[in-house]
């Protein structure tokens, strides 16, 4: 027979070993975006592009009964790699993407910075790595469900729908390219949500910053194209930097005139910027004013 | 009028004149007038940059006040001074709120609507610097071959009054708006990208009521180009009655704003 | 003294919450403590106080003057607000000297009062200094110079001495108590019982929305006759002492404290207790180290009034 | 003994933050004073494993300062100063998430946020969102997630800043209980004096980055000299003519206090004896110690 003691209880339970310790940090981050008021609804929007191109991988099977619909086109409907360059690369896409980083993305450091949420998380044997690894992956998991986790479904489809092996067969690193450049853009964008993150305590400021700097980056490309008509310009614009490495990545012809590393190179200095600035704002040391 | 109210008037004007300078000293200081200094400098910096670029592509000879009318003018009145307005008119009242100051003003020996006023004066004056120092460096770096020609110049002061007036006029619509409503940026950015464009292609008189009509019809109608398609649909009023309709939404707004001020009770929730 | 702040029957609430129910007072000059828990109905009462809110029934006034819009009123009100925020990127200097301009007074007098201000509260070497670089009880100093600096009659201080060192403390007590000494009114609101006992007698207990007491502590706590008065005292035989204390009527309770050598005793009429205490101690030689009330003091008045 | 730390001496860049500090604390609630900008952040830092000390070294839990700094971190709890939540989430998971990344596997990091928010008066609330809780409530939640993951130290920053009286009564309890389990060490930076005469029982003063003085309370605060505060009600005016005559030196505070020096051979009791004779009543009899405020003017160097 016995009473539970009044007062502190201690735990006795043991602490786990091993890394890993950023996990709660991503499952926490998702969960919390979900429970945002409108993401459902605009993460449902963020699918369409995929329904519509398995829609169009469907119709390239069944090519003879929708031959009254379609007369002349029949070349949108090759399903080859460029296809599904198509898909990754059309401007609908990237910029569902980019709303998807101003509702999950943008108050991912800005809400710690503002609530000093830091302080709980660097007195604990968390390391700033881990903190990163851990808001990046959010940012990753969401990117992923419409860029990778589509694009191998529609490369799977498409050999279901055709019953054979003869689609891997004649492109076989297919599925290599597509893994390649969901990690390019989603490594890109996560920098570039982190960063803006981090520099405003206002989630809203931040978000604006997300949608306006995208937006912003490809007006400039217009005006100064429709100034000057060369297409060096496309430099300047975040979208066409990602459309130029995404046509190498699916091995296309590129959409303007320059050679796809100079975008490449462009995109990797903005991650490397961002990085620095980002490893400045978040800092374990001066949690304790 | 007797002698109180005058004496009244001359008080409720001292108290705005001071709030002006309270509110100025601080708008110089504050962060985000830096932030948009430099916003408002990205138009010179693109005038540098087509200024450079045309001598590489000298076979594309658009005259620098083509471009100047057209392109300068639409980034600036879609796209710069709404967002300036907006940022500076919504966070009027709303920076009190968050920054928890308020109190700070309540408790001082001037009437709340002077509060606003003074604010509103103090931003708007800074804002319209930005943006006259803006457009000027734009339009002398675009028109370097003809500066000695006059007329250029009355074009200029033309257009930067109009840009002017779009400033007085939207900041003292979203001052109103931030005095009462939360979710005032996502509001303002529907507000000026959403309606303010969409308004204009409908025809007959529901153009009226966008406050861009009025500026759109007091800029000259352009010559040629392939920007004029901003303004095909216009069917301008003519400009004295649109300075005059400019002047007058600004007053009701302002008023309503401090109206609103007065009355309303503010909690400073943390 | 004629009542400096005065309300009548004054309600307010927001929506369904309640601020304030029915409270009538009179505050005259000196310093006056407003406590009660949080939640109460006190930050409600200093919002109205301030005019940053307007009462639903009822009026609140200032040397008869209604507060809510009524801006002449506040040329002779300081107020320190409760929250920690500023404009972080003005100066000390400017921020002080910005707002008394506001008190259209003209700018050397403003800068003069502005430099007597911080001068008071010792900020004079950091006063070029931007607020955002300021520690906490510097900003703290801030503020109090903030409400002081155009010489207010009436001074209400929200939470003052939240977040200073012991040091600051004490200088901004005695700044407080000094205005008392000048005939001026200080409003006095705190958490901390010990600072505003530090301050002042006179409190006034706001809990759910009404006014649980006002006056002096010592002389509330005699009113609460319902409660018996506990008096502790350490000595080196308490035992006998208990014995002779239990005869008397009216000694309700005596029991005794973890160490050995103390005492609890509990008394509904203390003048006769503590007359017959000496003549004990001198009959039966007791050596006594230690006599205490320990429930004569803010806390205690606070916590059988709010009823924890 | 938890902590353990000698000359540690640490600056930033060529402001001198840390001097010469030594400590050797024993079990229990240490009390951690010192004016603004004296190193009490700094000394936190380094103690929490985020500063490496310039020179010096010592043990906190047994791991060393210098190169086990997370490994500290896994047995320490901190509770900040100012409010931390994470908008959102309700106090159950905001309690739990913080438990797992302190190490906790997460099924135990839940059983354990519940029982760690009924221990600190939460239960009715913890399933509501953190930004609805007041003052008090988020003080207690802070004080909930430090002692979640059961750390063998905790450091709280000033934690009863912005309560009301009960609110500050129930967290000092709390303390009280959770510092005299004997195995568990609680350091406390606070500017109410008045909170840490009441929980601490080994205070240290810091001051210009120097250990300005350090002891057990009991003993700094004792005086050698006898002087009494006492409260006389009657009327007062031959006895003290009485104890003049006894060659005491008394003085009158504002409140009606008398301060009676009592020359060595005199024992206190006259002061009663003399009570009975004039018939007077002796409401309060104490021997003074220095409080806490003046031993820390003292050691601070003030008036």
């Amino acid at each position: 027979m016995s009473i539970k003691e009044k007062g502190y209880s201690h735990w006795n339970g043991e602490f786990k070993q091993g890394g890993l310790s950023w996990l709660p940090i991503v499952r926490w981050g998702i969960r919390l975006t979900f429970r945002k008021k409108f993401f459902k609804l605009l993460f449902f929007i963020s699918l369409i592009p995929a329904i519509v191109f398995l829609v169009g991988i469907y119709i390239s099977e069944r090519l003879d009964d929708f031959r009254f619909m379609i007369r002349e086109s029949t070349d949108f409907v090759q399903i080859n790699p460029a296809y599904f360059k198509i898909y990754f690369t059309n401007d609908f896409l990237l910029f569902m993407m980019v709303m998807i980083l101003v509702f999950c993305g943008a108050g991912l450091i800005a809400d710690d910075l503002r609530h000093n949420a830091l302080q709980l998380y660097f007195s604990r044997p968390l390391k700033k790595k881990d903190y990163f690894l851990g808001k990046v992956s959010v940012i990753t998991f969401f990117l992923f469900l419409i860029t990778l986790v589509p694009g191998i479904i529609l490369f799977l489809m498409k050999l279901i729908f055709s019953g054979s092996f003869r689609f891997f067969a004649s492109y076989p690193w297919l599925p290599v390219s597509i893994i390649i450049y969901s990690v390019f853009v989603t490594g890109f964008f996560s920098f570039y949500t982190l960063f803006l993150s981090s520099i405003s305590k206002n989630r809203r400021y931040v978000a604006i910053f997300i949608f306006g700097l995208y937006i912003f980056s490809d007006i400039l490309f217009g005006i100064f194209y429709g100034i000057f008509r060369s297409q060096y310009f496309g430099l300047l614009s975040i979208k066409s930097n990602i459309q130029q490495v995404g046509a190498a990545i699916f091995n296309q012809r590129t959409p303007y005139d320059f050679s796809w590393i100079l975008s490449l190179a462009v995109l990797l200095l903005f991650c490397l910027l961002s990085a620095v600035v980002l490893n400045k704002r978040v800092r374990g040391v001066e949690i304790i004013k | 009028m007797d002698r109180r109210t005058k004496q009244g008037i001359m008080n409720f004007l001292q108290s705005v004149k001071l709030c002006f300078s309270f509110f100025l000293s601080l708008g110089k200081k504050s962060r985000r007038t830096k932030v948009f200094y430099v916003i408002s400098f990205v138009p010179i910096l693109m005038a540098l940059a087509i200024k450079l670029a045309q001598f590489f592509y000298s076979h594309r000879d658009i005259s620098g006040l083509a471009i100047f009318s057209n392109m300068i003018m639409v980034f600036y009145l879609q796209f710069l001074i709404l967002i300036l307005a907006l940022f500076f008119g919504t966070s009027l009242c709303s920076e009190e709120l968050e920054g928890k100051t308020l109190t700070y003003l309540t408790t001082r020996p001037v009437p709340k609507s002077a509060i606003i006023l003074g604010k509103y004066a103090a931003y708007t004056f800074l804002t319209i610097i930005m943006t006259g120092v803006g457009l000027l460096f734009t339009f002398l770096i675009l028109n370097l071959d003809n500066l000695l020609d006059f007329s250029l110049y009355v074009l200029f002061l033309r257009d930067l009054v109009v840009l002017w007036l779009g400033l007085i006029c939207y900041t003292a619509f979203f001052t109103f708006i931030g005095t009462f409503l939360k979710k005032t940026i996502l509001f303002g950015l529907l507000f000026s990208f959403g309606w303010e464009n969409v308004i204009q292609y409908f025809p007959g008189s529901t153009q009226r009521f966008a406050i861009v009509h009025y500026l759109k019809s007091l800029l000259k109608v352009p010559t040629s180009g392939g920007f004029s398609f901003l303004l095909f649909r216009l069917e301008p009023t003519p400009p004295g009655i649109a300075v005059l309709m400019l002047l007058l939404i600004s007053g009701i707004f302002l008023f309503l704003a401090c109206l609103f001020f007065s009355q309303k009770e503010y909690i400073l929730q943390d | 003294m004629t009542a400096v702040i005065e309300t009548q029957n004054l309600s307010k609430w927001y929506g369904n919450i309640l601020g304030l129910s029915d409270v009538s007072l009179q505050i005259e000059r000196g310093i006056t403590g407003i406590l009660g828990p949080n939640g109460a109905g006190k930050s409600t009462f200093l919002k109205l106080l301030t005019g940053q809110i307007k009462p639903n029934i009822g009026r609140v006034t200032i040397k008869e003057e209604p507060i809510w819009n009524n801006y002449p009123l506040f040329q002779i009100i300081g107020f320190c607000p409760e929250q920690d925020s500023f404009y972080g990127e003005l100066t000390g200097w400017e921020f002080l000297k910005n707002l008394l301009i506001l008190y259209h007074l003209p700018r050397t007098e403003a800068e003069d009062k502005a430099k007597k201000a911080m001068d008071i509260v010792e900020l004079s070497s950091d006063k070029d200094r931007v607020i955002r670089s300021y520690s906490r009880g510097m900003r703290q100093r801030l503020k109090v110079a903030q409400a002081i600096a155009h010489d207010p009659e009436i001074l209400i201080l929200d939470e003052p001495l939240n977040g200073l060192d012991p040091l600051g403390r004490r200088k901004i007590i005695k700044l407080i108590k000094s205005y008392e000494q000048e005939g001026r009114t200080v409003i006095v609101s705190s958490h901390v019982l010990p600072e505003i006992e530090a301050m002042t007698q006179t409190i006034i207990l706001i809990h759910q929305g009404k006014v649980f007491a006002q006056g002096n502590i010592h002389y509330i706590r005699d009113l609460i006759e319902s409660h018996p008065h506990i008096v502790s005292i350490k000595c080196n035989d308490p035992r006998t002492l208990a014995k002779k204390f239990i005869h008397q009527d009216f000694v309700l309770k005596v029991h005794f404290g973890e160490t050995l050598d103390s005492l609890l005793v509990e008394t509904n009429n203390r003048d006769r207790f503590f007359a017959l205490v000496p003549s004990l101690v001198v009959e039966h030689q007791i050596e006594v180290k230690e006599i205490t009330s320990p429930d004569d003091n803010l806390q205690a008045v606070f916590d059988y009034l709010v009823g924890k | 003994m938890s902590i353990e730390v000698n000359n540690l001496n640490f600056s930033y860049g060529k402001i001198k933050a840390l001097e010469g500090v030594s400590l050797d604390l024993p079990e229990g609630a240490i009390g951690l004073l010192g004016p603004n900008g004296a190193g009490k952040s700094t000394l936190l830092r380094i103690l929490l494993g985020f500063l490496t000390p310039d020179q010096g070294e010592g043990k906190i839990l047994g791991y060393d300062i210098k190169h086990q700094q997370s490994s500290i971190r896994r047995f320490v709890g901190y509770m900040p100063e100012d409010d931390c939540f994470i908008p959102g989430m309700d106090a159950v998971s905001f309690t739990s998430y913080l438990g797992e990344l302190s190490g906790m596997p997460r099924q135990e990091a839940m059983k354990r946020a519940h029982e760690v928010l009924f221990y600190v008066g939460l239960e009715e609330s913890r399933y509501r969102l953190v930004e609805t809780y007041s003052a008090g409530m988020k003080q207690r939640l802070k004080l909930a997630q430090a002692i979640v993951h059961d750390p063998k130290l905790i450091f709280l920053d000033e934690p009863t800043s912005g309560l009301d009286p009960q609110g500050r009564k129930e967290i000092l309890e709390l303390i009280v209980d959770i510092s005299s389990k004997k195995d568990i060490q609680a350091l406390i930076s606070s500017h109410i004096l008045a909170d840490i005469e009441t929980i601490c029982s080994y205070v240290i003063i810091l001051n210009k980055g120097k250990v300005a003085s350090q002891g057990e309370m009991a003993k700094l605060k004792e005086i050698d000299y006898s002087l009494y505060e006492v409260k006389i009600i009657g009327e007062t005016q031959n006895y003290l003519d009485k104890l003049k005559r006894l060659k005491c030196k008394v003085e009158e505070t504002e409140e009606g206090l008398l301060r009676i020096y009592m020359p060595p051979d005199q024992s206190p009791q006259e002061i009663f004896r003399l009570a009975t004779e004039e018939g007077v009543q002796v409401r309060h009899f104490v021997k003074s110690q220095t409080s806490l405020e003046d031993l820390f003017a003292e050691a601070v160097g003030v008036d």
